[in-house]
């Protein structure tokens, strides 16, 4: 990765251009925002005649595993925060059928800027809330830590450039964002070594994550025919596809199933960069 | 190289005596005098900063807890909701120890003294090489620079520790900081290059320039000390330059030298980094041994204690200085069997530093002690400095090391040595020298009130760090509450940083002093101390070229008190031997 | 204010602290000795009209005295200190078939492997646990020291015991507790934005205590 | 002690070297570089001690053969730049000023040939399994393009400062009282020069 | 420097020319040769001296040089030796 330092300081000055335009508004509208950072926001002029939803289920068959249980005796400070049954982890969330924490987005098409509204990303009890979440390029992606202990937060993207900040007490934000499209982004807590959490940044506002009970929407889609593809941090991805029309209900559901354990789980497939008269823009290599 | 080859004969130095422009005579000027005085405000400038950062470390130490007083103006990479991040903490005990060590103790020791007192103090006109002095500074103007830009590029300035160790250097995915630690680098490798230039034109200025009858042992000890602080220069500072740039490479385009994944070694880093970083140690205090004894010998108007025993402990410090490295690494997993030979080693050149100390005190005994501002510095220096070196009898001990390593008790010791120890004698000199450089005098009342907060000031500073090392506080922690053992010296911790901002706010009466005193200062006759070298028999500042016509050497450098004169209690080293001759002096 | 060593809880440091308190004693008495003396010529030698210094260029006698008597003491402080480091990190100072941890640290975390049931390391009955060190009182321990990433160090400041942990190194170091009680790892090494809250539990036991928890923790996985 | 006079323009100096201060400044400018290159050999040395399976036999993937040409064009250049400062010192024009070329020329011919031996290297080769042998190949390939990356720096400043002597001796700069400037030079050149040696040997062939 | 052009004739620069092409070859052809390789090492390390030797003698002008100036030469060596040796000592 180092070896690539060429092209990192080309990400650098990609994102130091975007803090500035971006930097400015942050806290500014969307009120309506989406604190479990599992919806698309709304785009800023949207023509309710043109425009559709995608809503959809994440199946999921055969047996569900146990929830896993973390291991947190040596930190009090975080194991108090868990009821009797102790602290349990919420990455892999699959239960009657259902699978949780899938990032679904529609592939080959681009959105318009970055909406103003931040996306939360909170730490609490030692946990990522939510585990799973979406942003745009260029969106701002507010961190709060909750615990009154040291987290840090460290990005690894392959794409972007990465960061490794780090929250020492309770009540600290900090706001980052990522210039380039990529999916997924994994972040981790060095302290905590349990601690993960996936971004999927894309540059349109079509994305969704399913919630517990595998449920996701995708709001305000143009109409047309879209392919779509689904990202578990265990079970890999897939793509489907879907057609939008307007002021209708596209359905789409994605079949997971437990023997899929341990499918080839894609982080930050290569991009295609390219300036169009709107900028840089980026595409997955596989859609190009 | 071009330059070495470009100087021709000395007839270049000769020729500038014509009239210049402002440029010429200020900004690229290559009077070794000019030179001298632009490293004394570029080092005064980054020991302003340095001392900054250490009191908004100092602030987090005492008080983890609170937000940092004014924090809100820094960028939320530094100080997030008010509270400084530990990233920034660590990039503050990063900078702090490097800039200092590379950008204010060493320059002003090095580029200011070396620059401005050896021609002086050897007779000579001027540098061997004057446009290779012009070069050394201007490398470092660079170097500031990218050290200050570093604090505000993405990822903040480096924070893996002065010493930089690998492999956290060298992997911004484990430190967050890339590009900080990218612009230090390269800042270092300009301050080698610079520091190597300046080596190089200190010696041969040395070897080859003295004045008529300035035999090697009639030199003075500063040229003593600065001379042999140049060969360590220059044989240390390269190879710090080759291992600062394989870790640059290991950093940029994906070598491994230091990095065990691909098959480096850690330690190397480490024995390369110390194999510099101990002769720097030296570097760092042995030309203040020199203004020390010289500002003493004046002070207690007697000659050095034991001239020839100083040259030699001078010279034996050196030479040990290039064998001892190791004992920075005892427990860095280094073979054991090193260690056991790096502990003699250690030990013994605590001997030289102890005879220099004794010879110090000889040279006050049944002296007619002067205190002015500069003497009282001076004697703090070899106060403070004693401290400094006893306190290292503990780490050189390797049980007891296995201790106090990496803890407090080694920020105190290296403080009484760079400060205490360093930093005092700079006081002293600056105090001493400036009559010569600036023609004026520095205030005495307000030195003396300086001399007297610094001492205090410093001593409730870094003595405590001796109890809070005992008690295992370790080095560089951003926030010590979440520790046991470390509970009961929060209290200490918080007069630490008090004491802190008394120091830091007394060097700004030093600041008013010399900058006041520059322009409105007594005016300074040519020997305003009644000294005996030869920088102080030529006028206040000195002309272009230095000399009127060359001097010629009669004695040894501190010939003070001599029975046989009668008027003064003073004989200058140029002074014909009408009235007495001495015998050779220095014996 | 708390200006001491803390509590000692280990063999190896009855002699650590004996020998730093020898060396305080030494360098108290050169400190006093040497501030004493600035102190009194500063006093007794300041101007006064009239007076003169004396001249004199040195003094071979004193020279020979002042090298020779630290050289002196120092040369024994070294063989001493040598001896007592060959017995701490010698070659052969390492006990033979003691209980022995893996001690891997990371970005910022320390993962403990004990030997299990059946007291030996690298073996099926292992286990790990995160960020807690539970070791048996009044037996020799080894610790084999690894690192994930970069270099930290472990230090247990009542057990007198630090040592950098280098990745691509494994180093081993030993130490025997002669006390029980809960204390702390601290990694001494500046190792990341986290290195100040790297710390684990350290817990001394008894050994028929140790067992019983290790069973316990064996049980659990 | 007449060279040290000469020096500082006439004036009386204490013993020193009793060299001109040139080339005292060179020989100690030297003494660094030789340092310079003892961190960068002294790592390659400790290095492969740590990790010997990491380097190639010789001639495995370094090109030996080329790179004795290449040896042999830099002792070539030692030959040249002798003979340049001898024809100074005894006045000789038309031999300074195909001497200085020549040494040159050699220099900046070493130069090319390394760039077509880094080319081969890093395009055409074949070092444990991947193609290219890179500064990212390990050990073996990151100290190898260091040292000799280093040294060929050093080359490129010899052969600028050489560019600048030639020009100086079509100029007539050059002669009998006026020989220090291309000694000092040579001393720089042939200092290369001897690193090379020691690199070719410890690089190349052990 | 002219007196000391006076006190030597200048050395057959040719003559230590061929040595170091001989030495070069001689190098090339023993790092080839099937023999064991500390025997190799060592011949090669012993002909790059003294190829350096020559280099330093007569190019460098170090065999008419003042004795002051070769041990300012010669200054670095031990520095250059005990790093080596001792950072060599982790292996033992």
């Amino acid at each position: 990765m180092r070896s690539e330092f060429l092209k990192k300081v080309s990400v650098l000055v990609a994102a130091g251009a975007m803090a500035a335009c971006g930097g400015g508004d942050s806290g500014g509208g969307d009120p309506g925002g989406d604190a479990g950072g599992g919806e698309a926001p709304a785009a800023a002029q949207v023509d309710p005649a043109t425009v559709g939803t995608i809503s959809g289920t994440i199946n999921f068959a055969g047996d569900s595993p146990a929830p896993t249980a973390i291991d947190m005796s040596a930190e009090a400070d975080c194991a108090a925060g868990y009821g009797p049954d102790g602290p349990m982890s919420n990455n892999v969330i699959a239960a009657n059928g259902r699978l949780a924490n899938v990032f679904v987005h529609l592939t080959g098409v681009s959105g318009g800027p970055a909406p103003s509204g931040s996306v939360q990303l909170d730490q609490e009890n030692c946990r990522y809330m939510p585990h799973v979440l979406g942003v745009q390029v260029g969106q701002n992606i507010e961190i709060t830590n909750s615990d009154d202990l040291l987290h840090n937060i460290n990005a690894s993207p392959t794409e972007n450039r990465g960061f490794n900040i780090s929250q020492p007490r309770a009540g600290i934000t900090s706001n980052q964002s990522f210039p380039l499209a990529e999916v997924m982004v994994p972040v981790r807590c060095d302290v905590h070594g349990w601690m993960q959490a996936y971004i999927g940044v894309v540059d349109h506002p079509y994305f969704g994550v399913s919630g517990p009970d595998g449920s996701f929407t995708i709001p305000n889609v143009p109409a047309g025919t879209y392919t779509a593809e689904a990202w578990h941090e265990a079970y890999g991805a897939m793509s489907g596809s879907v057609t939008v029309t307007a002021g209708g209900t596209a359905t789409l559901s994605f079949d997971y199933s437990s023997d899929m354990a341990g499918a080839h789980v894609p982080l930050g497939e290569p991009l295609v960069i390219r300036h169009g008269e709107h900028g840089i823009e980026v595409h997955r290599g596989a859609q190009d | 190289m071009a330059t070495i080859v470009a100087e021709g004969t000395g007839q270049a130095i000769l020729e500038e005596h014509h009239p210049q422009t402002f440029l010429r005579k200020y900004m690229f000027s290559t009077d070794h005098k000019i030179i001298a005085i632009q490293f004394l405000i570029y080092t005064l400038f980054f020991l302003m900063i340095g001392g900054f950062l250490a009191i908004m470390m100092r602030y987090q130490i005492a008080w983890p807890d609170q937000t940092l007083p004014g924090g809100g103006i820094l960028p939320e990479s530094m100080v997030a909701s008010g509270y400084m991040l530990p990233e920034f903490y660590n990039s503050l005990v990063t900078m702090h120890g490097s800039i200092m060590v590379f950008l204010a103790i060493m320059p002003m020791l090095v580029g200011v003294y070396a620059n401005y007192l050896i021609p002086l103090q050897i007779g000579a006109d001027d540098m061997a090489f004057p446009r290779l002095n012009m070069m050394s500074f201007w490398l470092m103007v660079p170097a500031g620079l990218l050290t200050l830009a570093s604090f505000f590029v993405v990822g903040g300035a480096a924070s893996s520790g002065w010493t930089l160790y690998a492999p956290l250097s060298a992997r911004p995915d484990l430190s967050g900081v890339e590009l900080g630690q990218i612009y230090w680098l390269l800042a270092l490798v300009l301050i080698g290059l610079s520091s190597i230039l300046g080596s190089v034109n200190y010696i041969t200025t040395v070897i080859n320039m003295r004045a008529p009858g300035m035999t090697w042992f009639r030199m003075p000890l500063t040229v003593w000390a600065l001379f042999i602080t140049a060969i360590l220069g220059l044989l240390a500072m390269p190879v710090l330059s080759a291992a600062g740039i394989m870790l640059l490479f290991d950093q940029t385009i994906g070598t491994t030298f230091f990095l065990p994944e691909g098959g480096g070694q850690p330690l190397l880093w480490q024995h390369l980094f110390w194999f510099f970083g101990h002769p720097e140690v030296y570097i760092l205090i042995l030309p203040a041994m020199g203004f020390t004894s010289e500002i003493i010998a004046a002070g207690s108007r007697k000659p050095v204690f034991g001239y020839h025993a100083m040259v030699w402990a001078i010279i034996s410090i050196a030479f040990l200085g290039f064998v001892v490295w190791g004992h920075h690494m005892f427990q860095s997993g280094m073979n054991p069997m090193l260690g056991l030979s790096f502990t003699i080693s250690t030990l013994l050149i605590a001997v030289p530093s102890a005879i220099k100390t004794f010879n110090w005190m000889g040279t006050m005994w049944r002296g007619n002690l002067h205190f002015h501002t500069a003497m009282l510095f001076a004697v703090g220096f070899v106060a403070m400095f004693a401290i400094g070196g006893l306190s290292g009898i503990f780490m050189a001990s390797t049980p007891v090391d296995i201790y106090i390593h990496d803890t407090y008790f080694i920020v105190a010791h290296i403080h009484y040595v760079l400060f205490g120890g360093s930093l005092f004698a700079l006081f002293g000199a600056i105090y001493y020298w400036f009559p010569k450089m600036f023609g004026r005098m520095m205030n005495e009342k307000l030195g003396k009130v300086h001399f007297w907060l610094t001492l205090i000031f410093f001593n409730l500073v870094f003595f405590p760090m001796h109890g809070v090392g005992m008690a295992g506080m370790m080095r560089r922690i951003y926030d010590s509450s979440g520790y046991a053992h470390l509970q009961g010296i929060q209290d200490t911790n918080a007069l630490i940083t008090f004491a802190a901002l008394g120091l830091y706010a007394s060097g700004f009466l030093f600041a008013f002093n010399f900058f006041w005193s520059m322009k409105k200062g007594k005016k300074a006759e040519a020997n305003p101390w009644n000294a005996t070298t030869l920088e102080w028999q030529t006028p206040s500042p000195p002309m272009h070229g230095n000399w009127a016509e060359t001097p010629v050497v009669y004695h040894g450098p501190h010939e003070f008190s001599h029975p046989d004169v009668e008027d003064k209690d003073w004989l200058a080293q140029n002074e014909r031997p009408d009235v007495v001759s001495p015998a050779g002096g220095g014996h | 204010m708390d200006w001491s060593l803390p509590l000692n809880l280990s063999t190896q440091g009855v002699v650590i602290d004996r020998l730093f308190w020898i060396i305080a004693v030494l360098t108290g008495v050169a400190f006093i000795l040497v501030e004493a003396g600035i102190i009194w010529f500063s006093i007794k030698y300041r101007r006064r009209d009239g007076q003169k210094a004396h001249y004199t260029h040195g003094s071979k006698k004193a020279e020979i005295i002042w090298t020779a008597v630290p050289a002196v003491i120092l040369a024994v402080l070294g063989i001493y200190s040598g001896g007592v480091w060959a017995d701490i990190r010698g070659a052969s100072a390492l006990p033979q078939d003691a209980l022995t941890f893996n001690v891997v640290a990371k970005q910022f975390e320390w993962n403990i492997t004990y030997p299990g049931s059946d007291g030996r390391i690298d073996t099926a009955d292992d286990f790990v646990v995160r960020n807690q060190f539970h070791f048996p009182a009044n037996e020799p321990v080894i610790v084999r020291l690894e690192s994930e990433d970069v270099i930290h160090s472990f230090f247990v400041p009542e057990l007198r015991v630090k040592q950098d942990a280098v990745p691509g190194m494994t180093i081993p170091i030993w130490f025997e507790a002669t006390g029980t009680g809960e204390y702390q790892i601290a990694c001494a090494e500046l190792c990341g934005l986290g290195h100040y809250s790297m710390d684990a539990q350290v817990v001394i036991h008894d050994r028929a205590d140790f067992d019983a928890w290790s069973a316990g923790q064996a049980a659990g996985n | 002690m007449a060279h040290a006079a000469a020096a500082t323009a006439g004036r009386a100096h204490e013993r020193g070297l009793d060299v001109y201060t040139q080339k005292v400044g060179m020989w100690i400018f030297l003494c660094s570089e030789v340092m310079f290159f003892a961190g960068l050999i002294g790592s390659y040395i400790v290095l492969r001690f740590g990790a010997s399976d990491a380097w190639g036999e010789p001639g495995e993937v370094l090109n030996v053969p080329v790179t004795a040409v290449n040896t042999f064009i830099l002792i070539c250049s030692s030959v040249t730049m002798v003979k340049a400062f001898a024809a100074a010192q005894e006045g000789d024009q038309k031999s300074i000023k195909i001497y200085t070329l020549a040494t040159a020329a050699l220099g900046a011919l070493f130069l090319g040939v390394q760039g077509y031996e880094y080319t081969e290297l890093i395009l055409h080769s074949e070092w444990q399994g991947s193609h290219g042998f890179t500064p990212q190949a390990g050990l073996y390939g990151a100290t190898f393009f260091t040292m000799t990356g280093f040294h060929g720096f050093h080359v490129f400043l010899g052969v600028v400062f050489l560019s600048w002597a030639s020009i100086r001796a079509f100029r007539g700069h050059w002669g009998p009282n006026n020989y220090q400037g291309l000694e000092v030079l040579g001393l720089y050149w042939h200092f290369v020069d001897l690193v090379w040696i020691i690199l070719f040997t410890i690089v190349y062939l052990i | 420097m002219s007196d000391h052009a006076g006190e030597h004739k200048a050395p057959n620069y040719m003559l230590i020319w061929l040595y170091l092409f001989i030495l070069t070859v001689a190098e090339v052809g023993v790092a080839f040769l099937p023999i064991p390789k500390a025997i190799i090492v060592w011949s090669l390390l012993i002909m790059a001296f003294w190829k350096a030797l020559l280099v330093a003698m007569y190019y460098m002008h170090m065999k008419w040089e003042p004795t002051r100036l070769r041990l300012v030469a010669l200054a670095p060596l031990p520095a250059v030796a005990i790093m080596i040796i001792v950072i060599m000592m982790e292996y033992v």
